[in-house]
């Protein structure tokens, strides 16, 4: 036997002492597998204190151990004490093993006896596992100290701007022509009645004037390749055409432009624009683009109206997309979030009965600079309502749609009544299921709306017909909901109906996280690394999501999540290098047939066909160690550092008490 | 050991073929009773029947009209957020009282399908002429009369068949039943 | 009183959805049969079939390969690759004579650790039915078997 | 030419005979082969659910077994509630081996044996997805120009499925209407209950519920009221005149089985389609027989 190892089995107090017989587990550690190489085999208090981890280091230096074994709580617990403490005394960690005897057995179990019996099977396994664990290194690269934003919206342009005023390049990128995002169509905000773009133009005017950023809008990422420290990013810059370094953002080419074009982005199909045009006046850059497939001149070869009045011949016809490579360490994807589709809920009528809005349409009505330069009308856009249905819930909390809570919708409901009691005089009804304000001042918002005299239903709306049975149901829309806190059933008659949509996912989340590497949970958002202690980092190092990406939030928090990303993105440029698990999948070339299995299963693209010598490669800065690649391979040509087929091999023997020796009869 | 089922678990268990319905589940939203065509005509809304299950009212839940009110529309089931078959679960009450025998005085429901599948097992069809005259009585003499009047016009137009048909596998179609419910020795 | 039989069952977890379920149960200290035993991957799609198959030949009674759910793989799609291995391989439980219910591929995320306690005993349940796995000689000569391709193999070389 | 079975309820041999001689005209004259189904019993209606559920699917599993016997593999119910518990008493016996055996052990006494295999249809499926909307174009004679007719879905064919076209707004309907020269009307209620069989156990509210329905189909200026259901329409057709009575209205739209619409359409003789069985006169559609 070469291997010298030790065996710790913790008390954790009482808490695995109380089910477990540690005594009996370390005795029978030294008696059972001293043939394995077990040479001591200890039980204390509380392994993890200092006086636990000193123990250990002793035993390393005095007893010479080459592998140590401790039973006690998860690994995802204090793995990593242990390892520092082997460290600390010249072993190599990654030759430390953890035996789950507290989570997997104590405090799942009752039977003292089989609580111990299974303790010393666990024990048994992870001695036979780590005679074959390997002494494995950190791996070191360095960080890039360029970073990339992808998506313009509030949450981007925070992000953006805390690591440029820190002193460092960044790439924002925004697919639309300009950063905004959908802050930009708001009225006012909640609960303070901010007016959104009075807050919003300032910071958008900084992301595009400062000297650290480099502002790509009408732009996408086609590409992602590299890893954390050294990203490869491939950006398609749509063509503008118009030349960016003539054009000052006169706007006579809008002016001038005849082809009016129903806006279904900005204005929420509510007004219209050009087809040459800036989204909106205070956009960010203020270049205009051409919408070439709504140019009259794209389309039939004839107009160039824009062309004929630009003062700085800036139009030009003949731009093509272009594609850029930048070189970044971080990514942070701030792509936001789509409106859920009211029409999917045909029981509510939208786009069948006319005066029943999305809430996006009614933020655009209320807006100053909207297609009602602010007055709230009926979509005949004269007529004022008398009386306003605001419908909670739609699409969210519902099986049928969205199973989660939209979250930033009872807010913005709120925010409505008071809007149309405060300009309309109307009667307002909210239909709602649960409010829900739990944020600074959002329940005196609340109350506030309850004093100015909204009326509130607690029941989620039924159905929205334009069919009267009543005299005075002729001519409206009539909201049926049950009243559930009086039991009945009543029919509400309205001019309109505001439909408070949920917030969902980007239609092409998915594939946006594929082109990045991260996944999306069940409901669509990007999935974060913890979902309390770890909520803007992702499980692939280096990529960072903030503001609803990562699921339904309002402005404040999206902004806090900017913040938060940028602080990690900022402490990661600082630590100048990053150290990598080397938890790595490896070819064998000698071994490799080169039959190419492995290369399509790797979802990281680090396996790469060497074709001059047939056989495949493991880039093992992109290898992120799931080790699917080590178990398809036909030839046995991968190994798994970490996990490698020896180490749980011998596993599953110990388990199963085959490394025992046999037992004389 | 005994396991004591709480009334709602009862409810959810009745559904055999669904296996349970989510009736835990439910938010107290009200769609169901916002969409329900006969809400009107319930002592409860469904959403409050729901409640009253949950909360363990087994009695004023038995002495409702609200599931024997219930048309089985289902409009309720597809829209419920929660998932739950709101209908299957007024279906599972209309049993329940049934064999339980506890069910609101004076309910044409009950005594209908009662006779309805007394017809169905003696025969193995029904036949809307014999059903109709059982109940009529109860909706008072005017009844009667309406009911009469539509069933002469009816006859007229050779829409009503003087005899029910039976099937020709009776004593089979029978004894199948008789796998499942206690119907009698064959006659 | 007939004691019961208490079969002994391996189980495959993933580090980042399961394992942590198992975690989680402990911490809500949620009681399970303690027939299983866990072996940590960092992914279901780790799972070289062999390992079951080993497990089996070794002395358990049934295996339990525990994966994020479809969609919420950490490595994006590994499970689905898992999933794959799975159905294969129950095939070739068949083909070998064992029952493939003896294998069980169950989904749980890291908050579910009521699911995998409730799984765990419901599997521990079914491998009791079925009773114990005595596969311990045909695979004896399976090893020579195995002994005899590696010969064969080294043959070319 | 594929064969279908099929299984026309009750209510066809009595209230409905006018659906039942329409469907098998119409399916004729669009080389739809219907075989009914030898022998087959009361599938329950939705009074037997109260009773006893197990047995309710067994009625049920009884009529699929027999189809199933016959070999065929669609099984075509005229009725909305035979359909419904068709669909659904299959879907269990597939994703229910518990149910099934009860069910089988139960069908052992009668010979029969149910496997669950049968796709069932309801018979407007058939018309418009199998025949298709452009074949039964070609075949129309006399094409019901400008006759605006409400589509009454109903419940049991729509819910509750929740995989059909679109459970709230269906067009399928409308485009069959659409395809014989009819204006199909926008019409409100057009998945809302009739109240079913609480015409019998709750006269009052089916009343109310009736009441509703006629008053949207006049409001939107229907000439007609098209149903896919027998159920449905009894309650709108055999209990208009006590509406009337009970609410003070003069209503008299007349109420049509889809298939008479299509046999009209298609040049059947209106004496062919059960038309003249109504009470309330069926005028205006007998104005393009001829």
């Amino acid at each position: 036997m070469s291997e010298r190892i030790g065996v710790y089995v913790c008390h954790c107090g009482t808490n695995i002492a109380g089910t477990v017989d540690v005594v009996d587990v370390a005795n029978w550690a030294a008696e059972k597998l001293k043939h394995q190489g077990v040479v001591i085999a200890r039980e204390y208090k509380f392994m993890c204190s200092s006086l636990g981890q000193e123990l250990i280091e002793k035993d390393i230096k005095e007893l010479g151990l080459t592998r140590v074994v401790v039973a006690a709580c998860s690994p995802h617990l204090h793995e990593k004490t242990f390892r520092t403490a082997a460290k600390n005394a010249g072993l190599n960690p990654y030759l430390v093993e953890l035996a789950s005897i507290r989570e997997q057995v104590s405090w799942v179990h009752t039977d003292k006896a089989v609580a111990t019996a299974k303790s010393k099977a666990v024990v048994s396994g992870a001695v036979s596992r780590v005679i074959e664990n390997r002494a494995l290194d950190e791996i070191k690269v360095p960080i890039n100290a360029n970073t990339l934003v992808v998506g313009g919206g509030i949450a981007g342009i925070q992000s953006a701007l805390e690591i440029a005023n820190a002193g460092f390049h960044v790439y924002l990128v925004e697919r639309e022509p300009s950063i905004g995002g959908h802050m930009a169509q708001f009225d006012k905000t909640f609960p303070t009645l901010d007016c959104s773009a009075c807050i919003l133009t300032p910071r958008m005017v900084e992301a595009g004037t400062h000297p650290n950023i480099t502002l790509m809008t009408y732009s996408e990422v086609v590409n992602v390749s590299g890893y954390i420290g050294n990203f490869n990013v491939t950006i398609k810059q749509k063509a503008r055409c118009v030349k960016t370094d003539l054009c000052t953002g006169c706007g006579i080419c809008q002016e001038k432009c005849p082809k009016k074009v129903i806006d279904n982005v900005y204005e929420a199909g509510l007004g219209y624009r050009k087809a040459v045009y800036t989204p909106f006046a205070q956009a960010v850059p203020n270049f205009p683009v051409m919408d070439v497939e709504n140019c009259i001149y794209f389309k039939n070869g004839k107009c160039k109206a824009c062309e004929k009045f630009c003062p700085t011949e800036a139009i030009d016809f003949t731009q093509q997309d272009e594609l850029m490579d930048v070189q970044v360490g971080n990514i942070i994807l701030a792509t936001g979030y789509d409106l859920f589709d009211a029409t999917r809920i045909p029981q509510y009528g939208y786009g069948k009965l006319p005066n029943v809005f999305t809430s996006l349409e009614f933020e655009r009505m209320c807006n100053a600079a909207g297609p009602t330069e602010g007055k709230i009308v009926l979509r005949d856009m004269k007529t004022a309502p008398k009386t306003v249905v605001v419908v909670h819930c739609v699409g969210s909390r519902d099986e049928n749609y969205n199973k989660y809570c939209s979250g930033i919708c009872c807010m913005q409901s709120l925010k409505f009544a008071h809007l149309v009691m405060e300009r309309t005089g109307a009667e307002v009804y909210n239909c709602y299921i649960d409010i829900r304000t739990p944020f600074k001042d959002y329940e005196e918002f609340y109350k506030r709306v309850l004093e100015e005299g909204g009326h509130f239903i607690r029941g989620k709306v039924a159905e929205i017909t334009d069919a009267a049975r009543l005299p005075e149901e002729e001519g409206k829309l009539i909201v049926q909901v049950e009243d559930t806190l009086i039991g009945k059933q009543r029919r509400i008659p309205a001019d309109m109906v505001i439909l408070a949509a949920g917030l969902e996912p980007r239609h092409d989340a998915k594939e946006v996280g594929k082109l990045f590497g991260i996944a999306c949970g069940t409901s669509g958002w990007y999935t974060e690394r913890h979902p309390k202690l770890d909520p803007v980092a992702t499980m692939t190092e280096g990529i960072y999501i903030v503001g609803c990406v990562q699921g339904p939030k309002d402005i404040p928090a999206s902004v806090a999540q900017g913040a938060a990303a940028s602080a990690r993105v900022l402490g990661k440029i600082f630590q100048k290098e990053v150290a990598l698990e080397p938890i790595k999948a490896s070819i064998n070339q000698e071994t490799c047939s080169g039959c190419r299995i492995c290369n399509g299963l790797c979802p990281f693209n680090a396996i790469a066909f060497i074709a001059d010598d047939m056989v495949s490669e493991i880039n093992p800065a992109l290898c992120q160690g799931c080790g699917t690649c080590v178990a398809a391979c036909p030839a046995g040509a991968i190994s798994g550092t970490g996990f490698s087929d020896g180490q749980i091999m011998a596993q599953i023997d110990g388990l199963l008490f085959r490394n025992l020796e046999p037992v004389e009869a | 050991m005994s396991i004591e089922l709480s009334f709602n678990n009862e409810i959810a268990n009745l559904m055999y073929a669904t296996h349970g319905n989510p009736i835990k589940d439910c938010l107290q939203c009200g769609i169901c009773s916002g969409t329900c065509p006969a809400a009107e005509f319930m002592d409860h809304t469904p959403r409050v029947i729901i409640g009253l299950i949950s909360a363990g009212y087994k009695d004023e839940v038995l002495a409702s009209n609200t599931f024997w009110s219930c048309a089985s529309c289902y409009h309720c089931s597809v829209r419920c957020p929660a998932g739950i078959d709101i209908a299957d679960m007024m279906y599972a009450l209309k049993r329940y009282s049934m064999w339980k025998g506890r069910h609101q005085e004076g309910l044409i429901g009950p005594a209908f399908s009662e006779s309805f599948v007394k017809m169905i097992v003696n025969s193995g069809r029904s036949f809307e002429p014999l059903l109709a005259p059982t109940y009529i009585f109860k909706n008072g003499p005017q009844g009667l009369v309406q009911e009469a009047q539509t069933a002469t016009g009816l006859m007229l137009k050779g829409r009503m068949p003087l005899l029910p048909k039976k099937i020709k596998g009776l004593k089979k179609f029978q004894n199948m039943v008789r796998r499942i419910i206690p119907i009698g020795e064959p006659s | 009183m007939t004691e019961q039989f208490e079969p002994t069952i391996i189980g495959f977890t993933c580090n980042w959805c399961s394992y942590r379920a198992a975690d989680l149960a402990g911490t809500a200290r949620m009681k399970y049969a303690p027939n299983v035993r866990l072996i940590r991957l960092m992914c279901s799609g780790r799972l070289d079939p062999t390992f079951v198959l080993r497990a089996l030949s070794s002395g358990a009674d049934g295996v339990m390969i525990t994966g994020c759910h479809p969609g919420e793989c950490h490595y994006i799609e590994q499970n689905y690759k898992a999933l794959r291995r799975y159905l294969l391989l129950q095939r070739v439980l068949k083909g070998l004579g064992i029952e493939p219910e003896r294998v069980k591929l169950v989904w749980a995320s890291a908050a579910e650790g009521a699911r995998f306690a409730s799984e765990t005993t419901a599997f521990v349940e079914e491998i009791r039915k079925l009773g114990p796995l005595n596969w311990g000689k045909p695979v004896a000569e399976l090893e020579n078997l195995q002994e005899g391709i590696s010969k064969l193999e080294e043959v070319p070389a | 030419m594929k064969q279908y079975a099929y299984y026309p309820g009750c209510s066809l041999e009595s209230l409905a005979t006018a659906y039942n001689i329409s469907t098998l005209e119409v399916a004729h004259k669009l080389g739809v082969d219907l075989k009914e189904i030898k022998d087959w019993n009361c599938c329950g209606a939705t009074a037997y659910f109260p009773v006893d559920e197990l047995l309710a699917h067994t009625l049920v599993a009884r009529n699929l077994a027999l189809a199933e016997k016959d070999g065929l593999s669609d099984f075509v119910a005229p009725c909305s509630a035979c359909y419904k518990n068709a669909y659904f008493t299959n879907a269990y016996l597939k994703k229910d081996p518990d149910l099934a055996e009860h069910i089988n052990y139960a069908l052992e006494a009668d010979n029969l044996h149910v496997n669950g295999t049968m796709k069932i249809r309801h018979l407007i499926e058939v018309f418009i997805e199998d025949v298709g909307l452009e074949e039964i174009g070609k075949k129309i004679t006399h094409p019901l120009k400008d006759l605006r007719v409400a589509p009454y879905y109903g419940c049991q064919l729509l819910r509750p499925r929740k995989d059909h076209e679109n459970v709230e707004n269906p067009q399928f309907f409308e485009s069959l209407l659409s395809a014989l020269g009819a204006e199909p009307v926008d019409y409100p209620s057009k998945t809302r209950c009739c109240g079913g069989s609480l015409i019998v156990t709750n006269r009052k509210a089916a009343l109310d519920m009736v009441h509703i329905l006629l008053q949207d189909a006049v409001n939107r200026k229907a000439d007609v009221i098209a149903t896919t259901c027998p159920m449905c329409n009894v309650n709108l057709e055999v209990y208009q005149s006590q509406v009337n009575r009970e609410f003070g209205t003069q209503f008299s739209i007349p109420v049509m089985y889809f298939t008479q619409l299509m046999g009209v359409a298609l040049g059947i003789k209106p004496g062919k389609l059960g038309i003249g069985k109504e009470l309330v006169s069926g005028e205006p559609v007998l104005a393009f027989a001829y």
